[in-house]
């Protein structure tokens, strides 16, 4: 059913098809439209779930973590300075296998303060053991939910999810949605049973503690499970894309990068504004393409390389930064395509920070800088590409 | 593609008023429409912008909106305090809520300017000063980008139902009133008082 | 009142790397005869946990489920709620937190699930004291009280601010239950755990478990300075029930310097100038 | 050491699992006078390791997970209980 919404009611919806079964959040801009409206599906009876009303981002996650090792399927949502409290039960219910799904609204984090998009949040968090899946638009926001839950469980994953979406500018953005029928995503995601749960009959500990002959071997299955998620993050795409038709590339998203000299490559919803940008520049003859990044983590190295191998460069545009280094996408790039012979240049650029508008004529600029270096190397001189900050 | 600035104060429904246009264009009158508001806290009184955009493909545009074609005012009092003209496309449309002249000489050249007195319709019809639904009917009329029944439609998808028909006359009442999609005024423009 | 002879014969904790002679273990163990095996645990890093569910010893007979310091309680509503989604309501749960992860960190999370409503039990077994990273001085730990944080030197006597009250702070709540027990008093402390699994709605108990390296005594004393901190007036035995707060009475309360003068962090109060 | 299998789904173990029983720690050892104990159940409630199990007449004891701390010997009302040194031949063992 075509419906007209925003991300967070995208979100919201989403969870309700999957029929999440207890979900427990604490308010923050501009996350609470989310699980506002699940508590609305909740009071209307529409959805059949509890509600923990906690009282912190850290008791949200220790208590959807909790519901979640009794056997149900759990949601939970939060934004900046919120997952940033998270942040130590990130790494538990990762370590523990637990397979949830959370919403990231992103927003920078204070100081200063700011309410507004960029991607600081979700990216501090890109080693603690989540899957990290950013999203273009509310439908595809709607979309990834319902087949983060079917990573997630996945038995050779296991691993919780983050579904990252733009603050306001997804977030709060209304727009045609198609809302898949329930009957439909219950053929697509089955009930939620687990191996084992929380029972009496047979007790077991969840989260037991492992020395040094033990912890290693816990972390290095961890992490086989992330890396095996690519695979399984394609597959559920493709399977998702055959039952309702969209499809969002699984890992990356590339558009028109076959042929291109220079391509931009970042995650989130500035894509759709990236778009109109390669459309324009294409027509006007400049070899442009674009990659967006779907998923941060696990970071698809063998994807990029085989999207971006063929170009001269390669433009990133982080909407963060590891301070005293440079953004963190384009370190990530880098080291992706390290050996590749005839790697193509990175260029980092940082912008959108704190919700800065990012505008078709910067994304233009960043691709005509990028074409100028390449034609003053044909002109002799070793190609150099400075990248830039949006200040 | 087409752009739509509204202008009102928390909790006239300027965010509202942006979300219906939207829904009413993309779901019942064949347009790709995306609305948003302008980020950030919405507290009650502040001004406060939201924004439409339409257009007969599909809308990838995620940046903010610059130059509107269409700037809707739901409060004259903002004229006092806001540029609310700032950056109106060439040849651009306004329409403020107002029984007066309200903008003396600020209208960019050429710009066409409008009004309706939506608080006047609203407190008849609505029996309260809420004007934003007044406005969506009354852009669609002037712009004729929408039917009026596609504006009725939205009307009712989005607000309560208890609201629904009230407002839905409202707007049809607006929507009339300026002329009915033909772009030309209609009888009761420029002081729109009902009798 | 619970009867000894009838409580339950099988160990449903056993087998625990617990210092010999631990009272925070044996309050454990003698709250699981009541609650019986269809409990479940939430416990957080701590001294129990450390000793009851690191591999390879592995000490519950009863699920238990582990979470981080300050979140016992927001796993105990996930958990009671995942259970009465599951149609396991019948199942106690029961959370078990030294004092550090009681009044300190973990206070926040407890007020939350208190205020909540939440159908479990707490159990803040008090030590008086950080005894899983070396004996620091918690908001639990009494005036005068020698711990690494609060050492007794030319300038320190030892820790300077009394116990923090948390019966009143959980009586503020309106919580349905709460209580304070020592594992010097069997009887009167598995009377209000079983109370507390009774009463729908959250219960707090916080149970006095001396600690014979963190105190400073010798292992064999541990119940015998459980029931001198009673008698001598340190440790009300106390009950907070529908609106109401009893304190048993002690009769002839014993001289304190029979509680100080075994445990070494009272040492410095009772040497002679 | 785990399975493949198990290390795969996270650290979240059946439990009981005992790698090994905690009686090897004890320096000193209860032994029970069968004669003087009165099966008040002290020594069985107040064992912090559960090493007491309820007979007819009196407690039996057994000393797996026995680290020695001797609340038993301290509670019990009856001096049924003492400690002796492990491994010793105290004559306390042989009055038993």
């Amino acid at each position: 059913m075509r419906v007209y919404l925003n991300g967070n009611e995208a979100v919201a919806t989403a969870v309700r098809l999957a029929r999440a079964e207890v979900v427990a959040a604490y308010p923050i801009t501009p996350q609470s439209t989310i699980v506002e409206k699940i508590a609305e599906y909740i009071a209307d009876g529409s959805m059949a779930a509890d509600y923990i009303r906690v009282e912190s981002e850290h008791a949200a996650l220790a208590a959807c973590y909790g519901a979640a090792v009794t056997g149900t399927r759990v949601f939970t949502a939060t934004s900046s300075q919120g997952l940033a409290y998270m942040f130590e039960m990130l790494h538990y219910v990762s370590g523990c296998r637990v397979p949830l799904v959370m919403a990231v609204a992103n927003r920078g984090l204070a100081a200063p303060w700011t309410i507004w998009a960029d991607h600081q949040d979700a990216i501090a968090c890109r080693d603690t053991g989540w899957i990290q899946l950013y999203v273009e638009t509310a439908q595809e926001a709607l979309d990834t939910c319902l087949q983060a839950y079917k990573i997630a469980a996945h038995p050779e994953v296991l691993t919780p999810v983050m579904v990252c979406l733009d603050g306001y500018v997804l977030s709060h953005t209304e727009e045609i949605v198609d809302v898949p029928e329930q009957e439909a995503v219950d053929g697509f995601l089955p009930p939620y049973r687990p191996e084992y749960a929380v029972d009496p009959a047979r007790p077991m500990v969840f989260g037991i503690g492992a020395g040094p002959e033990l912890y290693p071997a816990f972390k290095y299955y961890q992490h086989q499970a992330m890396l095996r998620a690519q695979e399984v993050i394609e597959d559920v795409d493709g399977e998702f894309a055959a039952l309702f038709g969209r499809s969002y590339g699984g890992l990356v998203d590339p558009y028109y990068c076959d042929g291109a000299e220079v391509i931009l490559v970042l995650m989130g919803a500035t894509a759709g504004t990236a778009r109109e940008v390669v459309d324009d520049l294409r027509r006007q003859g400049e070899p442009v393409g674009f990659l967006r990044l779907r998923s941060f983590r696990p970071f698809p190295v063998a994807a990029l390389r085989a999207a971006l191998a063929g170009t001269r460069v390669v433009a990133v545009l982080d909407r963060d930064c590891s301070f005293g280094y440079e953004g963190v996408l384009a370190t990530e790039v880098k080291a992706a395509l390290q050996g590749v012979p005839g790697a193509p240049v990175v260029a980092g650029f940082t912008g959108g920070l704190g919700g800065r508008d990012i505008r078709p004529e910067d994304l233009a600029g960043i691709f005509r800088h990028c074409l100028e270096a390449v034609r003053h190397r044909n002109r002799g001189e070793g190609l150099v590409v400075s990248g830039g900050w949006q200040k | 593609m087409l752009q739509i600035r509204w202008h009102g104060r928390g909790g006239q429904g300027a965010v509202t008023a942006a979300r219906i246009f939207g829904l009413a264009a993309a779901l019942y009158a064949g347009w790709h429409a995306q609305s948003f508001p302008s980020f950030g806290t919405e507290r009650r009184g502040a001004p406060v912008t939201a924004f439409t955009r339409l257009d007969d493909r599909p809308i990838r545009d995620r940046s903010q909106i610059y130059n509107p074609d269409y700037i809707v005012v739901l409060d004259a009092t903002l004229l006092e305090t806001t540029n609310v003209f700032a950056g109106l496309a060439p040849g651009g449309i306004v329409l403020i809520n107002s029984s007066r002249d309200v903008a003396g000489g600020r209208i960019p050249a050429g710009a066409r300017l409008h009004y309706l007195d939506a608080t006047h319709l609203a407190r008849e019809v609505l029996e309260a000063p809420i004007v934003n639904t007044a406005m969506v009917g009354a852009l669609a009329g002037l712009s004729g980008l929408l039917p009026v029944e596609a504006v009725t439609r939205a009307i009712a998808d989005v607000l309560p139902e208890g609201l629904v028909n009230k407002n839905a006359a409202v707007a049809r009442r607006a929507y009339e009133l300026v002329g009915e999609g033909t772009g030309k005024p209609g009888a009761a423009y420029h002081d729109s008082r009902l009798v | 009142m619970v009867k000894i002879k009838e409580l339950l014969d099988n160990e449903l904790v056993q087998g625990s790397y617990a210092c010999a002679g631990c009272g925070g273990i044996l309050a454990v163990r003698m709250a699981l005869k009541v609650l019986g095996p269809e409990t479940v645990i939430v416990t957080t890093p701590s001294c129990l946990l450390g000793v009851t569910t690191f591999y390879p010893q592995l000490a519950f007979k009863v699920p238990c489920v582990n979470v981080t310091f300050p979140s016992t309680a927001a796993a105990i509503s996930g958990v009671v709620a995942g259970l009465r989604r599951r149609g396991k309501s019948g199942v106690k749960v029961v959370g078990l937190a030294g004092d550090g992860g009681t009044v300190d960190i973990g206070l926040q999370a407890l007020s939350g699930a208190i205020e909540r409503g939440d159908n479990f039990i707490f159990i803040c077994y008090d030590n008086e004291a950080y005894m899983n990273t070396g004996v620091q001085r918690s908001g639990a730990t009494p005036l005068g009280a020698r711990t690494t944080t609060t050492p007794v030197g030319r300038a320190g006597r030892g820790e300077n601010r009394p116990k923090k009250d948390m019966l009143a702070i959980v009586a503020a709540h309106n919580v349905p239950y709460a209580a304070t027990a020592s594992i010097g008093y069997p009887q009167d402390y598995l009377t209000k755990v079983q109370k507390a699994m009774e009463i729908e709605g959250p219960a707090y108990i916080q149970v006095l478990a001396p600690c014979p390296p963190g105190w400073g005594y010798s292992s064999h004393l541990t119940v015998k300075l459980a029931r001198l901190a009673v008698q001598t007036g340190q440790w009300p035995l106390a009950e907070y029930e529908r609106g109401r707060l009893t304190v048993k009475e002690v009769a002839n309360p014993r001289p304190l310097k029979e509680y100080l003068a075994p445990q070494a962090r009272f040492a410095h109060l009772l040497a002679s100038k | 050491m785990l399975r493949e299998e198990e290390l795969k789904k996270g650290p979240n173990l059946y439990t009981p699992f005992l790698g090994t029983t905690t009686g090897s720690w004890r320096l000193l050892r209860p032994v029970l006078d069968r004669e003087r104990c009165n099966n008040c159940l002290a020594c069985w409630l107040f064992c912090p390791e559960g090493c007491f199990r309820r007979g007819e007449e009196a407690v039996t004891l057994n000393l797996d997970f026995c680290k020695g701390c001797g609340i038993c010997v301290t509670e019990c009302p009856r001096q049924a209980l003492a400690l002796v040194e492990e491994g010793s031949n105290d004559a306390r063992l042989l009055e038993r």
